[in-house]
C-alpha cells in the first residue's frame, strides 16, 4: 500500500531549468499574468487557498480548541508511560543517536552551501506568508501583533540577508549552521516561554491544575545539553575525517547505525536484570563454545581444495539444526546450530588465503557474540517498571515496529527477490506465490490475521506479544515489496555481468554476492527508501489492531481523558503534522543525498 | 568438409605445431535455440599456443560455438574437451574449466561497482584463492602489461572504451588461464581505439597464449592468426592459413563473404 | 599432457554416467530445490498441525457453515441492511468495497491529471498548490486522514425535521442547497440516482449488436481514409452508430425477449446434469488441458529438424502442469460440495438471466430518481431514491481520492516529463502544432509510461479501501470482523478476505496488462 | 564488498535473533521477542509458579506487585493519565487489591487491555486481576480459566438522544424509528440493539464503529441521532459534555443488565477470597460510614468495625493469608464504596442515590455479608 510504488515508477524528474533572475513586476507578469486565463487562475487559486487557510487556522486557532490535551500529553505522545524517574536512559539513547548523527554530517560531509540571495528570498517569502496567515488567523488583538512582529523580523531578516548578498555575490551560509542556528532559537525558548503550563496531578484522581511550564521547565536542559552533544559530535568528527581512513570509517559509522538501536532498546531502555548465575555458568559458556568450536570448524571448510566434503558436512550441521527442534533444548542453541550450518553452506564461496579464512572466522565470531548477547539480553526481565503492559508506545512504539519491520524485511525481501529470480524453477515458485499473494491482500488483513490467529499457530505454552505477532505480519509484508524493488534492480544488471562473472569462474554464490547483488542494491536504493517511508506511514495501523501507537493515543487514549473529553480533532490535527513532519523531511533529504550520490540515473 | 577434424601442421609464423598438444577438442557440437539450430555438428581441435580466428557473417554461430567451449552456453549434442577436461554437468569440472579460459567480450563487461584493481583481483583472490597481497601485485603487472598502470584505482566508468577492454583482458589474465576466448573484442570500440586493444592482443599471441579469437578485423586475422575457420549458419564452412585463406580460398561462400568484406 | 582425442569417441549418456551425483549440478540443482521444499512443507505441516490442536483444545470449529446460517447483523449501508446470512452480509460487504473502490479509482485519476497538469503548468500559484497538494497528501498516513475527514465531515450541519435551529423549519423535499436535487448534511449526501430498469438485458443485447457494427462501420471509414486520404473520422462514425443504435434499442429492444427462454433452457440442461458427471466432465478437462499444453510445450521446443531438447526446467513444467491437474482431479472428488456448488450456481446463474430477459416489453432500460427525504418516525433520513453518500464512505472516499490523486499525480507528471525533448522537436518538425504534438505525440508515450505505476496505484487503492473499518462503512473487512467476532470463525472468515482481495488485485492487473500489451504492440 | 558481506552478516544475525521467538521447552527461562516486552517473562514465570501448586497470592506477595487488567479508553472507569498511570474507578480498585494484599496502593501495574484481548490475558495470566467494565454472565462464567468476583457496579444498556428530537425519558425502543443509531462494533451492545429492534420491527440503521469515541463524535455532532452503550458511560458523557437538559436517557428500564465486576483465574479460592472480601470491606466500611480521613478514629471500635480493621488481632484477614491490617490500609490509602465511587464517578454526573449502585438500606443493590 501507499506510496511503495511511486518512487520506482516515476522516472527521476530532472529539475527544471534555472529561470532567470526577473526583477519582481515581470516575474508577476510571466507568472501569474501572463494572459486573461492566466489572470483568472491566479486570481482563482488564491481565493480557493485564502478560504482554505482561513478555514483551518480558523480551525486551529478557534477558542474552542483544547490544544492544552497535546501540552500535557505530551509525555504520553513520545514515551507512553516510560517511568518519568528512568528518563535517563531516554536522553543517554537519543544523545547516542544525535553523536551518531553528528557524526555521520561530519564524515559524509553533509550540508550545502546557501547562497544569502536564497536565505533572503526564503525569509521573504516564510515572512509574508506568516503576515497573512496571522492575519487570517483567529488570535486576540495581543497575539496577532505579537505574531505579525514576528513576521516583521523574519521580513528584516530577509532585508539583511539582501543587503549582504548585495555587497557580495559569492557569500553563503552553511546549511549546517542554519539547521543548528534554528535548533539553538527553539531551544532557547523552552527557557523564557513556559510551554504546557497544565499538568495533571493528584494519584488517584486526575486533576488539572496550572503548574510553572512543566513540560518547557523540565526538559529544557536536557534539550540545551543535547544541542551542544550535536554540535561536539560534528566538530569531532570533523577531527577524526582527516584522520581516519574514509571507506573504513563509514562502514563502521553505517554498521553502528544499525546496532546502536538494537543496543539501546534492549541494554539502555529495558535494562535487563542480568542474573550473574546463568550468564556465567550457562550464556558465556555456551557463547564460547560456539565460538571456538564454530571458527575451527569454518576455518576448516574454507580450505579452498576441500572439495564437496565442506558442502556435505554443513548439510550434516544444518540437519541437526532443524532435527534439534525434534528433542527438548535450549533455544538459543538451535539458532546457533543452524546459523553454523548456515554459515558452513556459505563457506566454500569465502575460502581463500590465510587471511581471508582467518577473517571468515572472525566473523563467525562477531556474530556469535553479539547474537549470543542479544538474546540473553531479550531474555533477561526489564527492571525498569512501566505501569503497563506495553514497554514502549506514542511515537516510540511508532519508529520501534517500523525499524524492526525493515530490519527484518530487507534481508527477507533480498532471498526472496533472489529466489524470484533464480533459475531454480521450485524457489521461483515459491518466491513468486508468497510475493504475489502477500501483495495482493491488504495489509490490515494481514495484520488481523498475525494478531487474532498467530497465538493458535504457535506451540502450546508459547505466547507472543501482541505486538512481536504484528511486526512479524509487518515485516512478511514489507518484505514482498522489498522483493519486487530488489528484482527491479537484479533485473537491471545486465546479463553481461553475469557471464563475464561465469567467466572468471566464479560459483553462483560468488557471483551473485560479490557482482550481482552490490549493483542491484545500489540502483534499488530510491524505491527502497521510499518504501521505508512508506512502512513508517503504515505504522498508523496499529491503531485498527489496538496497540498504543502514535494515532491510538492521539485518537483514543487522550480523548478519553476526564479533562479532555473531546479533543479528537486537536489531538488528530497534532498527530498528522507529526507524521507529516517526519516523512517529508526524511524524503526530502532522502532526495538530497540521491542527487548528491549520483544515484537514481542509469 | 564439415566432419573432418580440421587439424593443421604448419603455421604461417613458421611455428611447427604438430607436435602440441590439443588443447580444445570438438565434436559433433550441436546447439538449438528453439527451433533455430545455431551449431551444426562443429568438429575442429585446437593446438595448444595456436592462435585461431574465427570468422563469418553476424548470425553463423562464432560467437555461440566459442561461449559453448567455457559453458556459457550449453551444447546440446557433442563433445566438448578443454585441455583433457570433457564439459559435462560435473561441477568440478565447470570450475576447472573456467578458470583455465578466460575470456573477453565485445561489451567489456567490466564490474561497475569495483575500481580497476578490484576488477583484476577479485576474481585471483575468491576464485584462485590467492592471498591478497600477492593478487594485488600481479594485477599491478597485468595492468602495466596491457599499458594502463596509472588507472588502477578509478572506476570503470571513468575509462574509454579501449581502456576498458585493456582492463578486460587483465581481468582475463589475472586467472592465469591456458586459453583465451575473445568475442569481439573489438567491435563495440571507436576506430581510434582499436589499435591499442590489437596491439595488446598481438603481444599476447607472440607470448605463446593459446587464443580463440572472433573478430571483423581482417589485418589481425591476417598478421597473427595461425589458423582461420570460416563459419556460416552454424557450420565451419573452411579451415586453412591466413595465406590460404584470403588467396586461394576453395569455398564458394567464403569467395562471397571475403568479396563483400574486403 | 595427454591428448584427448586418443580416447575413443564418447557420448554423452556414457559421461554423464561417469559424472558422481554429488558433483553433477542438475542433481545438485534440483537437490536444494527439493530439501528446501521439504523444509517450507514441513513447517508448514507442523503449523497447521499445531493450529488444529490449538483449536481443538479451545473447542473452536472451522467451516464454512455460517454462509448460509442467520446472523444478527445490521450494516449501515449497502445493497442490503439487514442480510439474512453470513454469507449474504460478505457479499453486501464485497459490494460495498468494490463500490468505493471504483468510484476511487475513477476520481483519483481524474484529480490526478489535474494536478499533474497544474504542477506543469505556466502558472506560478497553480504549480505551487499542485506541489502543496502532493506534499502534504502524501506524506500523511492515510489512515490518519480517512479519520480526520471523517471528524470534519461530521461537523456538518444535521437535517432534522424538529430541529428548531434550522432556519428553513422542517425539512421537506424542497431543502438542501439545490432544492429536490442535491441534500447535503452530516448524514451523508444525497443526489439524483440514474439506475439500470428491468428493460436493461435486452438492451444490452441491441448495444452489443451495435457495437459489432460500429466495428465494421470503423474499418470501412479507416479503409476509406487509406484509400482516399480524405479525413473520414473513423471514430466518429462508429460512435454515431453505437448511438444510434442506443437510441433505436430503447424502443424495439423488447424484440429480444425470446432470449429468455433460450437461457432457462440452458438452466434446465445444467439441471439434469448429475454431479459425478460433472466431476467426470471437469476432470477429463482438466486432463485435456494438461496434455494439450504439454504437447504444444513439446512442440515449442522441438526444433525444426525434429530435435527435441528438454532441459531440467522444461521437465519440472511438465510434471507441474500434469500434478495441477491432478490436483484438480482430487479437488473437485474430494469436495463433492464443490460440483454441486458449480452446478447450482451455474442453474441460478442461467435462471437469473431468464428472468431478466423474460419482462414486460413496456419495461424501460433506465430510470432516474431524484432524491428524497423521509421521515420515519422523528427522523429525517436520506431515502432510497437517490444516491446517496453516506459519511463513512465519503471519508473512505475522500481519503484514498485523494492520498491517491498525490501519486497519480506525480506519476503522471513523470510519464509527461520523461518524453524527451526531442519527441517535440520532431513533432513539430514534421509540422504538427502544440495540441497536435500533445495529443498525437506526448501523451501517447506518457500514458505508456505511466501505465504500470498507475495499475500499481489501483490496486493498492483497492486494498486501501480496507481501512473504511476505523470510520464505520461497512466493506468486507468490517463485516467480515462483525461476522467473526459474533460466530468466532476468524479463519474462514479470514479466507473469504484474502481471496476477495486477491481476485481483486488479479483483476485490475488483467486489465493493466492487458492495455500494456496493447500499447507495446502499437509500439512496434 | 566484505563491508556488504559484514552487513549482510549483521542482518542475517538480526534477523535470527527476532525470529527467535522464544522457547517451547521448559528448561529455557522465557521468550524471546522482538518487540521489547516484559510480559512474556512474567507469564512465564507465574505459569511455573502455579504449576507449583501455590496459590495467586504467594505470587502476587512475592513479586510485589499486583499486574491488573483495565481498560485504556473507558471514561472514569479506567482512562490512561499522562504520566502512563491508570485512573478511575475501576483502576481504584486495583488499588483497592494491591493495598489490602501488599500494604501500598501504588503496588499496581496497570495493563491496558482490549476487550478482545481481556479474557486471553486471565486465562494465560498475563494479569491477576481483571477491573475492565466486564460484563458478569453465565457463559463467561462457566467458561474456561475464569471466575467472578462480587458485582462493584450495577449497569444496563440504555439509549441518548436529543431531547429536541422528540424523545423523553419515558420513550422506548418503538420511538427509534428510522434513527440513526451509533454503537461499538463487535460488542455486546451491538448485538442486544439489533436483537431488541428487529423483536419489535422497528427499522434502524446501525453504524458501528471501532472505538467509542467515533461513537460520541459522531453522535454529538449529529451524525447519529442516537447512541447506545451501558447506562453509566452514557450519564458520564452527558454530564461531561453538560448536555443536562439537551439529551436524554432512555428506557427507565434498561435493555440489558450489565452487573460488572471483578476478574481473575479459575480455581484459585485463595486469591479469589481476597478479592471477593476487599471489595465487601470498601462497601461494609461504607455502611459504617468508615472512610479514609477518619479511619483512625475507629480503630478503638469493637465488633465487627474491629474486625473490618483488624484491631482484634486481624484473625480473619490473618487466615486468608492478608496481612491483620489489610483492610485499614485499604480504608486508610484507597477509601470505602463511596469514596471511590464519589471520586470516580461524581465528576461525571453519577450519583449513587436513586441508582441501583445505592447501598441496600437505601433501596439499591450495593450489599456485603457480615464480617464475621
Amino acid at each position: 500500500m501507499t506510496e511503495i510504488q511511486s518512487s520506482a515508477g516515476v522516472p527521476v524528474i530532472a529539475a527544471p531549468p534555472q529561470e532567470p533572475h526577473l526583477p519582481p513586476k515581470e516575474w508577476l507578469k510571466k507568472n501569474l499574468f501572463s494572459n486573461v486565463g492566466n489572470t483568472l487562475i491566479t486570481i482563482m487559486t488564491s481565493v480557493v487557498i485564502l478560504s482554505l487557510a482561513n478555514g483551518l487556522l480558523g480551525f486551529a486557532f478557534g477558542s474552542e480548541r483544547q490544544w492544552n490535551a497535546v501540552a500535557v500529553n505530551s509525555r504520553l505522545y513520545m514515551s507512553f508511560a516510560y517511568p518519568e524517574a528512568q528518563y535517563n536512559r531516554i536522553w543517554f539513547s537519543f544523545a547516542t543517536l544525535l553523536v551518531l548523527a553528528g557524526l555521520s554530517m561530519a564524515i559524509w560531509r553533509g550540508g550545502t552551501r546557501m547562497p544569502f540571495a536564497r536565505l533572503a528570498k526564503s525569509a521573504y517569502s516564510f515572512g509574508v506568508g506568516l503576515a497573512i496567515m496571522v492575519w487570517l488567523a483567529p488570535l486576540s488583538t495581543s497575539g496577532t501583533v505579537k505574531w505579525e512582529i514576528a513576521a516583521g523580523g523574519l521580513l528584516l531578516a530577509g532585508f539583511i540577508f539582501n543587503r549582504i548578498a548585495a555587497q557580495d555575490e559569492e557569500r553563503s551560509l552553511s546549511s549546517l549552521t542554519l539547521l543548528v542556528g534554528t535548533l539553538a532559537s527553539i531551544i532557547a525558548t523552552l527557557w523564557f516561554i513556559p510551554y504546557g503550563r497544565h499538568s495533571f496531578i493528584g494519584d488517584r484522581i486526575p486533576q488539572v491544575v496550572s503548574e510553572p511550564g512543566t513540560v518547557a521547565f523540565s526538559t529544557k536542559l536536557p534539550w540545551t545539553i543535547m544541542l551542544f552533544v550535536l554540535v561536539g559530535a560534528y566538530y569531532l568528527g570533523i577531527v577524526l575525517r582527516d584522520r581516519l581512513p574514509e571507506r573504513r570509517t563509514r562502514s563502521v559509522l553505517m554498521g553502528f547505525w544499525l546496532i546502536s538501536p538494537i543496543f539501546l532498546i534492549y541494554l539502555v531502555l529495558r535494562d535487563p536484570a542480568f542474573t550473574m548465575n546463568h550468564v556465567l555458568y550457562t550464556d558465556i559458556p555456551l557463547v564460547l563454545g560456539f565460538l571456538v568450536v564454530g571458527s575451527l570448524i569454518l576455518y576448516a571448510l574454507t580450505k579452498p581444495s576441500l572439495g564437496e566434503i565442506g558442502r556435505i558436512i554443513a548439510m550434516l550441521i544444518l540437519l541437526a539444526g532443524f532435527g534439534s527442534f525434534l528433542t527438548p533444548m535450549r533455544m538459543i542453541i538451535r539458532i546457533f546450530l543452524i546459523a553454523l550450518g548456515l554459515f558452513s553452506l556459505a563457506a566454500p564461496t569465502f575460502s581463500g588465503d590465510k587471511s581471508t579464512r582467518r577473517r571468515y572466522s572472525s566473523i563467525w565470531s562477531g556474530f556469535i557474540v553479539i547474537a549470543g548477547w542479544l538474546i540473553t539480553a531479550v531474555n533477561t526481565p526489564s527492571t525498569v517498571e512501566v505501569p503497563g503492559d506495553l514497554f514502549f508506545g506514542g511515537a516510540t512504539l511508532t519508529l520501534i515496529v517500523a525499524f524492526f519491520t525493515v530490519i527484518l524485511s530487507y534481508p527477507l525481501g533480498v532471498l526472496l527477490a533472489l529466489a524470484r529470480t533464480s533459475n531454480m524453477p521450485i524457489f521461483r515458485l515459491l518466491a513468486t506465490t508468497f510475493i504475489e499473494f502477500v501483495r495482493g491482500v491488504p495489509l490490515i488483513t494481514i495484520l488481523i490475521f498475525f494478531s487474532v490467529m498467530l497465538p493458535l499457530f504457535l506451540p502450546e505454552g508459547m505466547r507472543l506479544p501482541e505486538v512481536t505477532s504484528v511486526t512479524i505480519g509487518y515485516a512478511l509484508f514489507s518484505a514482498a515489496y522489498v522483493a519486487e524493488n530488489i528484482r527491479g534492480g537484479l533485473q537491471s544488471v545486465t546479463r553481461g555481468q553475469h557471464e563475464a562473472a561465469e567467466a572468471v569462474g566464479m560459483s553462483t554464490s560468488q557471483k551473485t554476492v560479490f557482482i550481482i547483488l552490490p549493483q542491484a542494491l545500489r540502483m534499488s536504493i530510491p524505491p527502497m527508501v521510499g518504501h521505508t517511508i512508506g512502512t513508517l506511514k503504515e505504522t498508523s495501523l496499529l491503531y485498527i489492531i489496538g496497540l498504543f501507537d502514535l494515532l491510538y493515543v492521539g485518537r483514543s487514549v487522550i480523548p478519553n481523558q476526564t479533562a479532555f473529553i473531546g479533543s479528537t480533532r486537536e489531538n488528530l490535527l497534532f498527530v498528522s503534522v507529526l507524521y507529516w513532519v517526519i516523512s517529508y523531511s526524511m524524503s526530502k533529504a532522502s532526495q538530497r543525498i540521491e542527487k548528491r550520490v549520483g544515484l537514481g540515473e542509469r | 568438409m564439415n566432419e573432418t577434424d580440421n587439424t593443421i601442421t604448419t603455421t604461417r609464423s613458421g611455428r611447427d605445431l604438430s607436435d602440441a598438444p590439443d588443447i580444445i577438442v570438438c565434436k559433433g557440437v550441436s546447439k538449438w535455440y528453439g527451433d533455430f539450430q545455431a551449431l551444426e555438428k562443429i568438429s575442429a581441435t585446437i593446438k595448444e599456443q595456436e592462435v585461431v580466428v574465427v570468422l563469418g557473417p553476424s548470425g553463423s554461430g562464432k560467437s555461440t560455438w566459442i561461449r559453448c567451449i567455457n559453458r556459457l552456453e550449453h551444447h546440446q549434442e557433442g563433445d566438448i574437451i578443454v585441455d583433457g577436461v570433457e564439459l559435462t554437468n560435473d561441477m568440478r569440472n565447470i570450475e576447472k574449466i573456467r578458470s583455465e579460459v578466460g575470456m573477453v567480450f565485445q561489451q567489456f563487461n567490466l564490474f561497475p561497482h569495483l575500481s580497476v584493481r578490484d576488477n583484476v583481483t577479485l576474481a585471483p583472490i575468491w576464485v584462485r584463492k590467492k592471498p591478497k597481497a600477492e593478487a594485488i601485485e600481479q594485477a599491478n603487472e597485468l595492468l602495466e602489461l596491457v599499458g594502463i598502470p596509472e588507472q588502477a584505482d578509478k572506476f570503470p566508468g571513468q575509462l574509454s572504451g579501449g581502456q576498458q577492454q585493456r582492463v578486460a583482458i587483465a581481468r582475463a589474465l589475472a586467472m592465469e588461464p591456458r586459453i583465451m576466448l575473445f568475442d569481439e573484442p573489438t567491435s563495440a570500440l571507436d576506430p581510434e581505439m582499436i589499435k591499442e586493444v590489437l596491439d595488446v592482443m598481438k603481444d599476447l599471441a607472440r607470448s605463446g597464449m593459446t587464443m580463440m579469437v572472433v573478430t571483423h578485423e581482417m589485418g589481425f586475422a591476417k598478421e597473427v592468426a595461425d589458423r582461420i575457420i570460416f563459419m556460416e549458419e552454424g557450420q565451419i564452412v573452411e579451415v586453412g592459413t591466413p595465406e590460404h585463406f584470403f588467396t586461394n580460398p576453395t569455398e564458394d561462400r567464403t569467395k562471397l563473404f571475403l568479396s563483400q568484406i574486403l | 599432457m595427454t591428448a584427448p582425442v586418443e580416447q575413443p569417441p564418447s557420448t554423452r549418456l556414457a559421461v554423464a554416467q561417469r559424472v558422481p551425483l554429488w558433483r553433477d549440478v542438475v542433481v545438485l540443482k534440483w537437490f536444494t530445490q527439493v530439501s528446501l521444499l521439504a523444509v517450507v512443507l514441513a513447517a508448514l505441516w507442523l503449523f497447521v498441525g499445531q493450529a488444529g490442536n490449538n483449536l481443538r483444545a479451545k473447542d473452536i470449529t472451522i467451516g464454512f457453515d455460517f454462509i448460509d446460517r442467520p446472523v444478527d447483523i445490521q450494516l449501515s449501508e449497502g445493497i442490503d441492511t439487514l442480510p439474512n446470512s453470513g454469507g449474504r452480509a460478505l457479499w453486501v460487504g464485497m459490494v460495498n468495497t468494490l463500490r468505493v473502490a471504483s468510484v476511487g479509482i475513477v476520481f483519483s485519476t481524474i484529480l490526478g491529471i489535474f494536478v499533474a497538469l497544474s504542477r506543469l503548468s505556466n502558472n506560478w500559484m497553480l504549480r505551487k498548490v499542485g506541489a502543496m497538494w502532493v506534499e502534504s497528501l502524501r506524506n500523511v498516513p492515510l489512515l490518519v486522514q480517512i479519520i480526520f475527514y471523517s471528524s470534519i465531515l461530521a461537523t456538518l450541519p444535521r437535517t432534522s425535521f424538529l430541529d428548531p435551529t434550522a432556519a428553513a423549519g422542517p425539512l421537506n423535499q424542497n431543502q438542501g442547497p439545490i432544492h429536490n436535487w442535491l441534500h447535503i448534511s452530516n448524514k451523508g449526501v444525497s443526489l439524483p440516482r440514474v439506475f439500470i430498469a428491468d428493460g436493461f438485458y435486452q438492451w444490452a443485447i441491441v448495444i452489443l449488436l451495435g457495437a459489432i457494427a460500429a466495428h465494421f462501420v470503423r474499418k470501412k471509414r479507416l479503409k476509406q481514409h487509406d484509400d482516399t486520404g480524405r479525413e473520414t473520422s473513423p471514430i466518429l462514425w462508429a460512435a454515431g452508430t453505437l448511438a444510434i443504435f442506443g437510441f433505436v434499442g430503447l424502443f424495439i429492444h423488447p424484440v429480444f425477449s425470446f432470449v429468455g427462454p433460450i437461457m432457462g433452457g440452458i438452466a434446465s440442461l445444467i439441471d439434469s446434469l448429475t454431479i459425478p458427471m460433472t466431476q467426470a466432465v471437469i476432470s477429463i478437462v482438466a486432463v485435456l488441458l494438461a496434455l494439450r499444453w504439454i504437447r504444444k510445450f513439446r512442440t515449442d521446443r522441438r526444433s525444426g529438424s525434429g530435435h527435441l531438447n528438454l532441459s531440467d526446467d522444461d521437465w519440472f513444467r511438465m510434471i507441474f502442469a500434469g500434478l495441477a491437474s491432478a490436483l484438480v482431479i482430487v479437488v473437485i472428488y474430494k469436495w463433492t460440495g464443490l460440483s454441486s456448488w458449480l452446478l447450482n450456481s451455474g442453474q441460478d446463474l442461467f435462471r437469473l438471466a431468464e428472468t431478466k430477459f423474460n419482462v414486460d416489453g413496456a419495461a424501460r432500460p433506465f430510470d432516474a430518481m431524484r432524491p428524497d427525504v423521509l421521515k420515519p418516525g422523528n427522523f429525517a433520513n436520506y431515502g432510497k431514491n437517490g444516491l446517496t453518500m453516506t459519511r463513512g464512505f465519503a471519508a473512505v472516499f475522500f481519503g484514498v481520492t485523494f492520498y491517491h490523486s498525490a501519486h497519480i499525480g506525480e506519476i503522471v507528471r513523470g510519464g509527461i516529463l520523461s518524453v524527451p525533448k526531442g519527441q517535440v522537436e520532431a513533432a513539430s518538425a514534421v509540422g504538427l502544432n502544440r495540441a497536435q504534438s500533445l495529443r498525437r505525440v506526448i501523451l501517447p508515450q506518457a500514458f505508456r509510461i505511466s501505465l504500470p505505476p498507475l495499475g500499481n496505484q489501483y490496486l493498492s487503492l483497492t486494498k486501501n479501501t480496507s481501512l473504511a473499518i476505523a470510520v464505520g462503512y461497512s466493506d468486507i473487512v468490517q463485516v467480515g470482523q462483525t461476522i467473526y467476532n459474533q460466530t468466532g470463525k476468524a479463519l474462514p472468515v479470514m479466507s473469504v478476505w484474502m481471496l476477495f482481495y486477491l481476485a481483486c488485485s488479479l483483476t485490475i492487473s488483467v486489465v493493466v496488462n492487458f492495455f500494456n500489451m496493447r500499447l507495446k504492440l502499437v509500439e512496434r | 564488498m566484505s563491508k556488504l558481506f559484514k552487513l549482510l552478516a549483521l542482518f542475517l544475525s538480526i534477523g535470527l535473533v527476532a525470529s527467535a521467538c522464544g522457547s517451547d521447552s521448559a528448561d529455557d527461562v522465557t521468550s524471546t521477542t522482538a518487540a521489547p516486552t516484559t510480559e512474556a517473562a512474567e507469564t512465564t514465570t507465574t505459569a511455573v509458579e502455579l504449576s507449583q501448586g501455590g496459590s495467586l497470592l504467594d505470587v502476587v506477595i512475592e513479586r510485589g506487585s499486583v499486574n491488573c487488567g483495565v481498560g485504556a479508553t473507558a471514561v472514569a472507569f479506567s482512562v490512561i493519565q499522562p504520566d502512563g498511570t491508570s485512573a478511575g474507578f475501576d483502576a481504584d480498585y486495583c488499588r483497592v487489591i494491591a493495598a489490602a494484599v501488599l500494604g501500598d496502593a501504588t503496588a499496581v501495574t496497570f495493563i491496558p487491555l482490549t476487550s478482545s484481548e481481556r479474557f486471553t490475558a486471565v486465562q494465560t495470566g498475563q494479569v491477576d486481576l481483571l477491573m475492565r467494565t466486564t460484563t458478569w454472565t453465565q457463559s463467561r462464567d462457566t467458561d474456561l480459566g475464569m471466575d467472578f468476583g462480587p458485582t462493584t457496579y450495577f449497569d444496563g444498556q440504555q439509549l441518548m438522544a436529543r431531547i429536541s428530537d422528540g424523545f423523553s425519558g419515558s420513550s422506548d425502543i418503538a420511538d427509534l424509528e428510522g434513527t440513526i443509531i451509533c454503537v461499538n462494533a463487535g460488542t455486546t451492545t451491538e448485538k442486544n440493539i439489533t436483537e431488541a429492534t428487529l423483536l419489535q420491527g422497528v427499522n434502524i440503521t446501525l453504524q458501528t464503529f471501532e472505538g467509542s469515541d467515533e461513537v460520541y463524535d459522531s453522535f454529538i455532532s449529529g451524525a447519529c441521532d442516537v447512541t447506545t452503550t451501558d447506562g453509566s458511560a452514557l450519564v458520564g458523557r452527558m454530564a461531561k459534555h453538560e448536555k443536562i437538559g439537551e439529551w436524554v436517557i432512555f428506557p427507565a428500564t434498561p435493555i440489558s443488565k450489565e452487573p460488572l465486576g471483578p476478574v481473575y483465574p479459575q480455581n484459585d479460592s485463595v486469591w479469589g477470597d481476597v478479592i471477593n472480601w476487599s471489595v465487601y470491606a470498601t462497601v461494609i466500611a461504607d455502611e459504617y460510614g468508615i472512610n479514609s480521613s477518619n479511619v483512625d478514629d475507629f480503630l478503638a471500635e469493637p465488633g465487627e468495625i474491629g474486625r473490618l480493621l483488624g484491631t482484634d488481632e486481624g484473625e480473619l484477614q490473618t487466615v486468608m493469608g492478608l496481612p491483620a491490617d489489610a483492610f485499614y490500609q485499604v480504608i486508610k490509602q484507597v477509601g470505602n464504596y463511596s469514596d471511590i465511587y464519589n471520586s470516580n464517578l461524581n465528576p461525571v454526573g453519577l450519583f449513587r442515590e436513586g441508582s441501583a449502585n445505592a447501598p441496600a438500606a437505601d433501596g439499591g443493590l450495593i450489599y456485603a455479608p457480615p464480617m464475621r
